[in-house]
């Protein structure tokens, strides 16, 4: 939402019409407030929770699998439980939040700062520089990108010593999820470039010698990067995703710094121990988070640019 | 919701291009279906020395000696034995017996299969490395002949399964597989033993059929009512106990033990429980000069006695006892069990207390006021709660000041690290299926130990330890024990948690005895 | 015609080479195959011997010569983990693997199609929007939570489906064993094929209705209906035949995410396929089965994509237009 | 009996921000053999007057008053059943765009026989046979080799002629031509143009003609209607409104007097452009623009009234004594 009122593109858009569209979605609104909140509590969660789940100095094995306050045996201290190593559910939430967020969004800014140079060159350039950039990226667009991360993944484990690989995980898990969903942009701003290339006011540019980079970033680029954040928006949701998936089968972040997807997997042995809180809240709260983004990328894309998918 | 478990053949449920699609029930088969968390890595019988393995195993073969339900040495391929003298013993061999495939056993498939455990790719050599040699008296007896005197040899041949010479000539598999190196052979994944039950198929990590073998000697013995065992390995233990609980499956003999209370509250349920012969603990690296992972450089701080007290001291292990384990594991103060022989209740039984203060004041005393930071080496796949554990331990070492770096990971590749000795801090679980401490000491407490990354020992001890292997006398024996122990438990090596326990679930209709060796016998069992 | 398939298997054949040579880089280059062969005891003299045997000092393009040679004979090593041929294992894997796409493909397929057009066509109809805010909520849902919540409800909760494995499996000639020919192994197959096709269907049925949504935006359709056109022939005659192009385009690209997203399923559902085997084989750094997985599943991508762009030639006479010329 | 007769129809479009009258109290009928040209800027409400016709008028956009009688018949209101049966066969629809207008993945062929057969019961055989004979008589060359090619294989004006055809596949006393010519090179225009005035004449078909060509009005129309922001600004015989317009904007129209294939997109000769249906002003719509607005233009929608004795009415109160259309 925020990254999108920055451009121009923004401003071409009737305000009014964007406002109302907004204040009369319900489902967008309730999203939005949603998506606001689980940022605040991820960022903030230094400020907001009196715990660090994952010191592990701080961890009292003694108040282990507390159930949430309000069942029988919970305390307020523990809104929501504790789990296996007395750990505070709430609080792991939120510090595991702020992981996936974090993955989900470099790793889309990461495949968005590849996407969009290609694109635009391709698009621009057109020939052989277009076929040559599209084709590679139909190679890759076949192969999904969670084989791509896993491979990426696997092969950093099979190299680096798992010290090594435990500090680098973050990262590693970031340039898999970003290198693998580059292509999608690069269509898009493809698209998009080609569309520009032909308009007079770029030909006017040429004409007083613009340089053709400083064409790309004042003129094209402004104009591509809006569908681009759109497709972007649901972009995070996906990448959300795939890391808590990778997380999930064993591959991605490491315990010491849960996300969201290393908490489902580590509370999924308790699922049928009647612990089941360690679990579905880290679980909802996935689901909420990337149904949120969805529900706003989508709402995004039907009020700028219905034609996009 | 439970089923009486379901034994119709199953060309009866085939939808195949047969004449009678759902043709009426087969004669009812009892089928036990049993799962666990991981499958046997080879089905060849000396070439690998691991649990499953092993469980795998007898099965499908005999041993000379077998054990009965509870422990004691009962007669198997052999009748009988006698010690003739010191260093020879005399085993008559039970006749009429067969391979799966009809081939007679006798006293040629016993030197062959001896033998085949003795040669360098075996890893079963540790039984029967002091086998000087086997000889043929007639076709049923032979001689074993020792080195030196063996007090434990019987038990140690417990462990060692009898193969068909012929057949392995005829497959070219009269060496066992070489599991270091991923050798293929044609008896990974083929057996012709002579066991109460015959390999149907196997498709490894997935599903291992057992046929109930009609002609075994010991059906009179050991009354089964099992005719095929189909085995199907689980690795994630939500879906193997779904897999028990919505009556897919007989038998768990890993249910994860935070839903055993699940399980016996599930109608048609239920669990088993024995002590197991098996200790978990922490060893120490307090040889090298400078340890792997530490901000301490330049010196060990494990080879301070007072810094491995301060380790022990600080573990919590009521709590992991109670929260990690349900309750399910006793505190130890010895890394033996009670049956074990050497075992003294009044070391087992009195631990160092819980005391993080006292902890510090070690710590400070030998020079580590602020702590120090370590990596402790965890397996994640082997112990019940082997990372849960560990993870306990890294908050409840953070609280006395030292920082750890918790590196959890499948025991393959933690067990090369402790048998390639290249682990400061490291857990480890051992048991004794000799029954005699003297296999600890050669393992764990000698400085040439295979296992002892702790690089333990001093020449004093080595020698005692070398000592005892050749000592029959009872007394004198057990009297040099006494004084490993005494040594070994004021040195604290190695810093015992708890001796685990095992439990089984099963199906209210499955009779089978729990074993503490945690290796189910399907020839033991009866479906109702 | 028979010039633009060439053309496409020449294409689809530097597909396959790139992917060999990274899958051949994986193998060759990460961790030393040598150390990964031998015992701890073998020397350094044995080491260099068995270099030397293995061709391993030969130039980097023999010796890519000779794996693709191997890799087009099935010949992908010996699995580090589990010390048999990796050729043997996937033969093993791929039926269960492929039962379980194809019967998720159908559901994907079926039940996209059908979504997508009742959406689109009924853009208004309660029943729709209740679709296609159901169909984002498939799209946020993880698959391998659909799969716990599965096991839970229809295993555990009321004892219905089977939560693991494939059931009884009948070995059919040629290696195949199917688990389609029994009642238990239909039994097995519904729970892990659902929540593979989840996701899948939701694609599927949402890009169907965007292009539904276009095509009936479109003056042909304005103007097949201005001539009094039957709605049964415009929606499915014209609308519907107008939007298969991207929708082949995507169902194709979506069958190959089937395999690929099996891996998830099938660690959850323990069920016997590749894709367990692959996520052991990350787990345990077993390279010869990941790269082995990899040209594979590559060859599978593109095996379907020569399907689809067969498939527009059948769809579209402009694009065989397009190709006369 | 006029063929078409439509009489003080209003077509509006509830929005968020209220009820858009797009089309208001519009009244115009064609004759058999007939045609009427309709004539006005972009969004003026020609096309949609078109649409409302065959009822194809795009949701929410609905007829509010006014009756639309074909034949005689009330066809309004009709359920959507039984318009598409009117639809194609007694009402042809010919849109701008001939690139588009047709199904790429179909032969014209089976488009032509599948409108055939949906509105008359005659064997596979015959449908074909008849689709031949259009396409013959809308002046494609070898129609039984064409039969089978697909619609990317024609010329732009041929695909016109293809849509004509489908047009008139079922006899229809009335064609609607939405801008038929717009799309088309300026040689093939006159063709088309006089491809439908012949079909009109031959035929007897009555013709409404939406252009904003004046030049196609001049050339093809017997008659022709001018709508101005919704409301007919004028209506009556092509050349008396071309000679004398009587409206101001018609009079604006005709100063500006465009050569044929020339859009009348802007008006260089009145200031201003045509008000938004959601700001247009309070009485007569084109009062900000007219030199000649009195008070009573800024108050009062004129009503249409008759300036001349040959059937030319403008909806200007400067004609105020005239016959007023009720």
């Amino acid at each position: 939402m925020k990254d999108v009122s920055i451009s121009k593109w923004w401003a071409g858009v009737s305000d009014h019409d964007v406002t109302y569209s907004f204040l009369h979605s319900p489902v967008t609104i309730v999203a939005t407030v949603a998506t606001i909140l689980m940022f605040a509590a991820a960022f903030g969660a230094s400020f907001l929770t009196i715990y660090t789940p994952f010191d592990p100095g701080s961890l009292e094995l003694r108040e282990a699998f507390m159930p949430p306050a309000w069942e029988q045996g919970g305390n307020s201290e523990h809104l929501l439980g504790t789990d296996g190593q007395g750990r505070d559910i709430l609080a792991a939430i939120m510090y595991g939040t702020q992981v996936s967020l974090v993955v989900g969004i470099l790793s889309v800014l990461l495949s968005v700062s590849i996407g969009i140079p290609l694109g635009i060159i391709a698009g621009y350039y057109g020939g052989w520089v277009d076929t040559a950039i599209m084709r590679f990226a139909d190679i890759q667009l076949t192969i999904p990108p969670i084989l791509i991360a896993l491979m990426i993944d696997g092969i950093t484990r099979t190299t680096l010593s798992s010290e090594v690989h435990e500090i680098v995980a973050i990262p590693v898990l970031i340039i898999s999820i970003g290198v693998a969903s580059w292509p999608q942009y690069a269509r898009i701003t493809r698209s998009g470039a080609m569309v520009e290339r032909r308009k007079d006011y770029i030909a006017a540019a040429k004409l007083i010698q613009t340089p053709t980079a400083a064409i790309m970033v004042r003129h094209v680029l402004p104009n591509v990067i809006g569908p681009t954040l759109i497709v972007a928006t649901i972009g995070v949701a996906v990448a959300i995703i795939i890391e808590a998936t990778l997380s999930f089968l064993g591959v991605g972040i490491p315990s010491t710094t849960p996300s969201l997807g290393t908490l489902i997997r580590i509370g999924n042995s308790f699922l049928f121990s009647g612990e089941w809180w360690i679990t579905f809240f880290p679980a909802f709260t996935l689901v909420i988070l990337v149904l949120s983004v969805n529900l706003i990328g989508d709402w995004l894309r039907d009020t700028f640019n219905p034609k996009l998918r | 919701m439970f089923f009486k478990t379901k034994r119709l053949a199953i060309a009866g449920i085939m939808l195949g291009t047969a004449a009678t699609p759902l043709a009426a029930p087969v004669q009812a088969e009892n089928v036990l279906r049993y799962a666990n968390v991981g499958d046997a890595a080879t089905l060849d019988p000396h070439a690998l020395n691991s649990l499953v393995t092993l469980m795998a195993g007898i099965q499908m073969h005999d041993a000379l000696v077998m054990r009965d339900p509870t422990m004691r040495k009962v007669p198997g391929l052999a009748e009988s034995w006698e010690n003739i003298d010191p260093n020879t013993w005399q085993f008559k061999l039970r006749e009429g017996v067969t391979f799966h495939n009809g081939n007679p056993f006798n006293a040629d498939d016993v030197i062959f299969s001896i033998k085949r455990a003795q040669a360098d790719t075996s890893q079963m050599k540790g039984y029967v490395n002091t086998i000087k040699d086997v000889k043929k008296i007639d076709d049923y007896t032979i001689q074993i002949i020792t080195e030196k005197p063996n007090p434990i040899l019987l038990d140690q041949l417990v462990n060692v399964f009898m193969m068909d010479k012929e057949w392995a000539e005829e497959h070219d598999v009269a060496e066992p597989q070489n599991f270091k190196e991923k050798q293929e052979t044609y008896a990974v994944r083929h057996t012709n033993g002579t066991g109460a039950f015959k390999l149907e198929s196997r498709d490894p990590d997935v599903r291992t059929v057992l046929v109930r073998n009609e002609d075994w000697w010991g059906n009179e013995t050991y009354k089964h009512n099992i005719d095929k065992v189909v085995w199907t390995p689980i690795a994630n233990d939500s879906t193997r106990v779904a897999a028990l609980l919505s009556g897919e499956v007989d038998l768990l003999t890993d249910p994860p033990i935070q839903d055993l209370n699940r399980i016996l509250t599930s109608k048609g349920l239920k669990v088993d429980k024995t002590a197991q012969l098996r200790t978990i603990f922490y060893g120490f690296d307090v040889k090298s000069d400078e340890l792997r992972h530490s901000n301490i450089k330049g010196v060990n701080p494990f080879k301070d006695s007072k810094v491995r007290q301060a380790f022990y001291h600080a573990i919590d292990i009521e709590a992991i006892k109670r929260v990690v384990m349900r309750g399910l594991a006793v505190p130890a103060g010895m890394v033996i069990e009670p049956p074990i022989n050497g075992y003294r209740a009044e070391w087992d039984e009195n631990r160092l207390a819980y005391d993080p203060e006292k902890s510090k004041a070690l710590l400070a005393e030998a020079g580590y006021p602020d702590g120090f930071s370590i990596q402790l080496d965890c397996p994640n796949n082997r112990y019940q709660n082997d990372e849960a554990i560990c993870q306990a331990t890294v908050g409840m070492l953070a609280k006395i000041g030292i920082k750890t770096r918790l590196n959890a990971q499948p025991k393959t590749q933690h067990f090369s690290l402790v048998t390639g000795k290249e682990t400061d801090f490291y857990m480890l679980g051992w048991g004794i299926p000799t029954m005699d401490s003297g296999f600890i000491f050669d393992y764990l407490m000698h400085s040439g130990g295979s296992w002892n990354a702790s690089g333990y020992g001093s020449p004093e001890l080595d020698a005692k330890i070398e000592e005892i292997r050749g000592i029959v006398d009872p007394d004198e024996r057990n009297k040099i024990i006494g004084e490993i122990w005494t040594q070994v438990q004021e040195d604290i090596p190695y810093l015992p948690l708890h001796h685990q326990m095992i439990s089984w679930a099963m199906t209210r209709n499955l009779d089978i005895p729990i074993e503490p060796n945690n290796m189910p016998r399907f020839y033991w069992a009866n479906l109702k | 015609m028979a010039n633009f398939i060439l053309y496409r298997l020449f294409q689809s054949a530097i597909v396959m080479l790139i992917v060999a040579l990274i899958s051949f880089f994986l193998f060759n280059f990460v961790g030393d195959p040598i150390s990964n062969m031998v015992g701890q005891e073998t020397t350094v003299k044995d080491m260099d011997e068995l270099r030397q045997r293995l061709g391993l000092n030969d130039p980097v393009i023999v010796q890519f010569g000779r794996f693709i040679v191997d890799a087009l004979q099935g010949d992908f090593g010996i699995s580090y983990r589990l010390q048999r041929p990796v050729e043997e294992l996937i033969a093993e894997r791929m039926p269960a693997t492929l039962e379980l796409v194809f019967v998720s493909a159908i559901i994907a397929i079926g039940l996209g199609v059908a979504g997508g057009l009742f959406t689109g066509l009924k853009r208004s109809h309660w029943f729709s929007k209740f679709i296609l805010t159901t169909s984002l909520v498939g799209i946020s849902l993880p698959t391998f939570i659909i799969g716990i919540l599965l096991i839970y409800i229809f295993a555990v909760k009321l004892n219905w489906l089977p939560s693991f494995g494939r059931g009884e499996v009948v070995d059919l000639k040629g290696g195949w064993s199917t688990g389609l020919l029994t009642v238990s192994g239909w039994k097995a197959i519904i729970l892990p094929s659902i929540t593979l096709a989840l996701y899948q269907t939701t694609l599927i049925l949402r890009i169907i209705r965007s292009e539904l949504l276009e095509v009936m935006r479109t003056d042909f359709i304005k103007f097949a209906r201005a001539r009094g056109l039957k709605s049964r022939d415009i929606n499915y005659g014209h609308a519907l035949k107008n939007t298969l192009v991207p929708v082949i385009t995507v169902t194709g690209l979506q069958i190959g995410s089937l395999i690929a997203f099996s891996i998830v399923t099938e660690t959850v559902f323990q069920w016997p396929g590749m894709g367990a085997l692959f996520i052991q084989a990350v787990q345990f750094a077993d390279v010869p089965v990941m790269s082995a997985y990899l040209i594979l599943v590559a060859l599978f991508f593109v095996v379907i994509n020569l399907i689809v762009d067969l498939l527009y030639f059948v769809v579209d006479p402009r694009l065989r237009a397009e190709i006369k010329n | 009996m006029a063929v078409i007769d439509i009489s003080n129809i209003s077509i509006e479009f509830p929005t968020r921000r209220g009820v858009l009258t797009a089309v208001e109290n519009l009244s115009l009928s064609i004759e058999a053999g007939e045609i009427l040209g309709v004539v006005g800027e972009s969004g003026a409400g020609k096309s949609l007057t078109g649409n409302a016709i065959v009822g194809l008028l795009e949701p929410p956009g609905h007829v509010t008053a006014g009756t639309i009688l074909l034949n005689g018949r009330d066809i309004t209101h009709l359920p959507e059943s039984e318009m598409r049966k009117i639809r194609g066969a007694k009402i042809g629809v010919i849109f701008q765009d001939p690139l588009t207008s047709l199904d790429p993945l179909y032969t014209i062929g089976r488009q032509l026989t599948q409108t055939i057969l949906t509105h008359k019961k005659m064997s596979h055989a015959e449908a074909k046979a008849r689709a031949i004979e259009l396409l013959n008589e809308v002046g494609i060359p070898a129609p039984e080799q064409r039969f089978d090619a697909f619609p990317h294989e024609f010329s732009g004006g041929m695909r016109q002629r293809v849509v004509i055809a489908l047009a008139l596949c079922c006899d229809p006393c009335l064609i609607i031509a939405d801008e038929p010519t717009t799309a088309l090179d300026v040689s093939v225009q006159a063709q088309i143009i006089d491809l439908l005035k012949n079909l009109s004449r031959e035929k007897g078909v009555a013709t409404m003609l939406v252009t904003h060509d004046m030049g196609v009005i001049a050339e093809a129309a017997d008659r022709v209607a001018v709508i101005y922001s919704g409301r007919l600004a004028e209506i009556g015989d092509v050349r008396s409104v071309i000679d004398a317009p009587k409206h101001p904007y018609t009079r604006g129209l005709m100063d500006s007097i465009p050569q044929i294939g020339q859009n009348l997109k802007t008006l260089p000769n009145i200031i201003g452009a045509m008000p938004r249906l959601d700001a247009r002003p309070e009485g007569c719509a084109f009062n900000p623009r007219c030199a000649k607005s009195k008070s009573i233009c800024r108050q009062q929608t004129a009503p249409l009234i008759e300036t001349g004795s040959d059937g030319q009415w403008a909806a200007c109160w400067a004609y105020e004594g005239g016959n007023k259309y009720v």
